[in-house]
């Protein structure tokens, strides 16, 4: 195994069974402890970026990942940092391989999906972040001045939530895009999630709608709620209960290995495992908070406030 | 809060720390620009500032939310309110290209050590191989202080955060200072613009570029600024106060922040 | 004047009337003689691309360029080359001051629209189309092959026309974008024609849909079936005859004037050029035919044919 | 169509040398591959090989259409026609980025003027600086050529088209044979892969990249072959005979282009 890049509202449980899908054989569904499939696989490399998601994002702290190249990846925004990660960095157990930016870490991806071995850059130049990272500068042959240059990405696998599809993987996406277009081309396999299934001749009928088209796509899973507990935009919000409960639990390996046996080897399936953080109550809410029918509620937030002061 | 400062009679502060900072930085911002905004006070400042003196200033998130009016704060720069009611959802590659393009005024940054240069450290503290604490890293941040016209640095103020040497160049200040920025290829006129934090208010000095203070909170002394400075800042003979949070200010941040998830209480 | 670039589907009536238009200022409809403005303003460089449109294209065969760069703009498809184009470039009245290929020229707007100096790729390569172009080729610092490398190009103007947009410039597009996404980025000024004007509340609610935000555009002119006697997706098909009458009388000087007397100084507004094509029934039959009611009518087919016997 | 050939007896054709063409270009295509297209044969082509042997066939138009179900012939690459009902209407961008990512197998070019190594002119007649004759340029066909990974070349074939040297080098075939093509950086493996003919199909040596006759067409011989070439094609001891269309190609074409558009009465 080699470079694994996990996107934005990806499912957390699903996935990976079986990385050698052939080219358009997506009829088989995967879901299942997809999470301990990556760990059993340990991936040399995760390549995780920037403003992502909760649980991939600590696949280092849960000790699946030995190598990293970061560019925002021990951080949850205003929920604070990540204990497992840091933990992971601090202790040696994971080794941080290179540094890069989150435009730096798009762009590699862009590199990769035109095909070409670099893109330049302005960012990175004069920095740390630039002599821990894989770029190069040289002297643009054009004005004479120093420009970087961003060598291509290509991940071995990305996984990819999406509001719809169809059968054959064709996605639309409502909302922003972060890095899917360039990502979904760069990556070598790419498996697509999706809230829903739906028929191609939707797809067909509004063409200027597809960000993901099939032939990019190795598998597609139907999961309802895959994102949790990560937002779908328009669909269902962030659980920063759950959210909350995992932070908590992940500052020290003994909670991690607890939250793992309750809600990753516990569960036989996805569905056990949206019953176990609240069933369709706790769904319904999040869907309320989504179209700002409720306010969020979120306890790491106050545990923050106390924190600052 | 009450505090005993210089000497001088205790002063009732009706405002907190945090909301002090956010006034300050919302009255950087003009009207009629663009700016580069993250989750936190940054985004306070900036929906402050678009419900005062800048109605027409234009948000981009890195993610690619642009323009949105945004109805609760957001809890993260792909949270879906950074694109609600938006003039356009897009992408990271967009928003970063227009920032590389020249489109984005300013740009906001945090900082866990930062040097008289207005370079930054977010990446770790101790040395990089066996870090003593692993910071987020760059993020968006080197993009930000790299391509935004002006960068804006929010941070808290000590010695060990104000540093002659930071212990990793995550994003780009003014490098080495005078023209070294401009040298490596960074933007043409780029860079930190104003540094805020809990005492005062800070600049560059045009050709030097190093930090120079440009006004004290109230209550500050100078002799505070410089206990809380691990380099020498240059001190202006004029130095102004920093306008304190007004009442509108501060009734218009509860608004915002009901909940105090940022503000605090 | 510099550099033009004028876009698919664009107005060919309209434009122009005042270049330096301020920011924001985008309540001044601009609908008139934009044509003769254009040959008024003499440009010297018109960047007219590939796929493009019929009318801008045989700018140069129009007497108003005297320098092009040009990628594919001396042919209109099924319909042969075009003899104005052509006829000014063979008589040395234009001057053709650099080739490039379609996707050059798309990537030299990605690149402005980057903010780079460059874009790397690896077409043009070995050819005297690389030898006439303003590409360099430098060794790739990764992997030690040759690379092309395309500089920025950022047209002083473009002209797009969109199927709806708001009063600020924010424009939706159906169906492909061809390169209006990076070309609007990529232009100083950009003039945006469109079929009907929207509410921004609209726009607010469907954000994804959005291809050019406000902040790029500098006037918006409402202009129903601007984009005749080209098509505008899923609203009205070109016009073949209108096209056939162009290409036939555009075989000498003197017809190419016979044309801009008839069709551009001789009409006052846009909506007399639309009487003179055809008025309302011609407009409705091209709506039929781009819906597939009826089937196009196209006189220089035949003739195409005949000419290849 | 009557002709009298090589002294044999004259043979009453039911095709003509434009169906042939189509027939012949759509038999090289195969399933499950993709292909770039352009308007005119190409298209023609495309379709006849979707409506054959290649229903999983996935067409790219340059401007963004990408998976079509064609409903007319289109009479542009930008014509909605090439993107009625596709699988996804995108951009130039992605379209020609997928193209130089590998993605697509198989591209069509016309061509004025080819050489030995299948360099095309689509660019000038005579003279650069004071052409005789101005033809379209590149448009697409350099980033065709350069980018899928085997090419088509469709042509009219006579001592004025198949030269020595073309006038200008357009779009590269295997530039002077050899490895050159990709020692000039262009992709590995890829390059002209057919050029079909009124008389016949073309290959290129595997080793020198010399064109290679790879069939005849029907009543054509080897010396119409050598007559109409301005250069030595390489004729092996095999070679076979063009299959003509068959009469459900001929009835498919029909259906495809019944107003004879491209294909002609």
């Amino acid at each position: 195994m080699g470079y694994i890049h996990i996107q934005k509202f990806e499912i957390r449980q699903a996935v990976l069974k079986q990385l050698g899908l052939p080219y358009h054989n997506i009829d088989q569904y995967v879901i299942g402890k997809g999470f301990s499939y990556i760990m059993g696989k340990k991936p040399t490399i995760v390549n995780n970026d920037g403003i992502k998601p909760i649980f991939p994002k600590d696949l280092k702290g849960s000790g699946c990942a030995n190598k990293v190249e970061v560019a925002y990846s021990f951080g949850h925004e205003l929920r604070g940092l990540s204990p497992s990660s840091r933990r992971a960095v601090e202790t040696g157990k994971c080794k941080v391989v290179g540094e890069i930016s989150n435009a730096g870490y798009q762009w590699r991806f862009l590199a990769a999906m035109m095909g070409l071995p670099f893109i330049p850059t302005r960012v990175m130049l004069g920095t740390d972040t630039f002599n821990k990272s894989s770029a190069k500068v040289i002297k643009d042959p054009f004005s004479g001045k120093p420009i970087c240059l961003l060598p291509a990405c290509y991940p071995d696998v990305a996984v990819i939530h999406v509001p719809r599809c169809d059968k054959y993987g064709n996605a639309q996406i409502d909302g922003i895009t972060v890095e899917d277009f360039e990502l979904s081309r760069a990556a070598r396999r790419l498996i697509i999630t999706t809230e829903k299934i739906i028929e191609i001749k939707t797809i067909r009928e509004e063409p200027y709608k597809t960000i993901i088209p099939y032939y990019l796509v190795d598998a597609v899973i139907e999961a309802p709620f895959g994102s949790h507990p990560c937002q779908m935009p328009y669909l269902y919000f962030f659980d920063e209960e759950h959210i909350a409960e995992w932070l908590s639990l992940s500052k020290t390996d003994e909670g991690v290995a607890q939250y793992l046996e309750k809600y990753v080897y516990g569960v036989d399936e996805f569905k056990d495992y949206l019953e176990l953080i609240g069933g369709s109550k706790k769904l319904a809410q999040l869907k309320r908070i989504e179209k700002l029918e409720e306010p969020m509620s979120a306890p790491w937030i106050k545990k923050l406030m106390e924190n600052k002061k | 809060m009450d505090k005993k400062i210089n000497g001088k009679q205790k002063i009732k502060e009706e405002y907190s720390s945090t909301e002090m900072l956010a006034c300050v930085a919302s009255n950087t911002l003009e009207d009629r620009k663009s700016v580069f905004v993250g989750t936190g006070l940054p985004m306070i400042a900036a929906m402050l500032a678009k419900r005062t003196h800048a109605p027409n200033l234009l948000l981009f998130f890195e993610a690619g939310g642009i323009g949105p009016e945004i109805p609760v704060l957001p809890i993260s720069v792909g949270d879906s309110r950074t694109f609600y009611m938006a003039i356009a959802a897009s992408s990271m590659h967009d928003s970063m290209s227009m920032a590389q393009a020249g489109y984005i005024d300013y740009g906001f940054l945090g900082a866990a050590q930062i040097d008289k240069y207005g370079n930054i450290n977010t990446t770790v503290i101790g040395p990089y191989e066996h870090p003593k604490t692993r910071l987020p890293g760059s993020g968006g941040a080197n993009d930000v202080g790299t391509l935004c016209n002006k960068t804006i640095i929010i941070m808290r103020q000590d010695k060990n955060r104000f540093v002659e040497k930071v212990d990793f160049l995550t994003t780009p200040g003014y490098l080495d200072g005078y023209n070294s920025r401009e040298k490596k290829g960074l933007p043409d006129g780029s860079g930190p613009y104003r540094v805020i934090t809990q005492l005062g208010v800070f600049g560059f000095d045009e050709k030097s570029k190093k930090m120079k203070l440009v006004s004290l909170h109230p209550n500050v002394t100078i002799e505070m600024i410089k206990e809380n400075s691990g380099f020498d800042i240059i001190i202006p003979k004029d130095v102004s106060i920093t306008k304190p949070p007004s009442k509108d200010e501060l009734k218009i941040l509860k608004k915002i922040d009901p909940a105090g998830m940022v503000i605090g209480k």
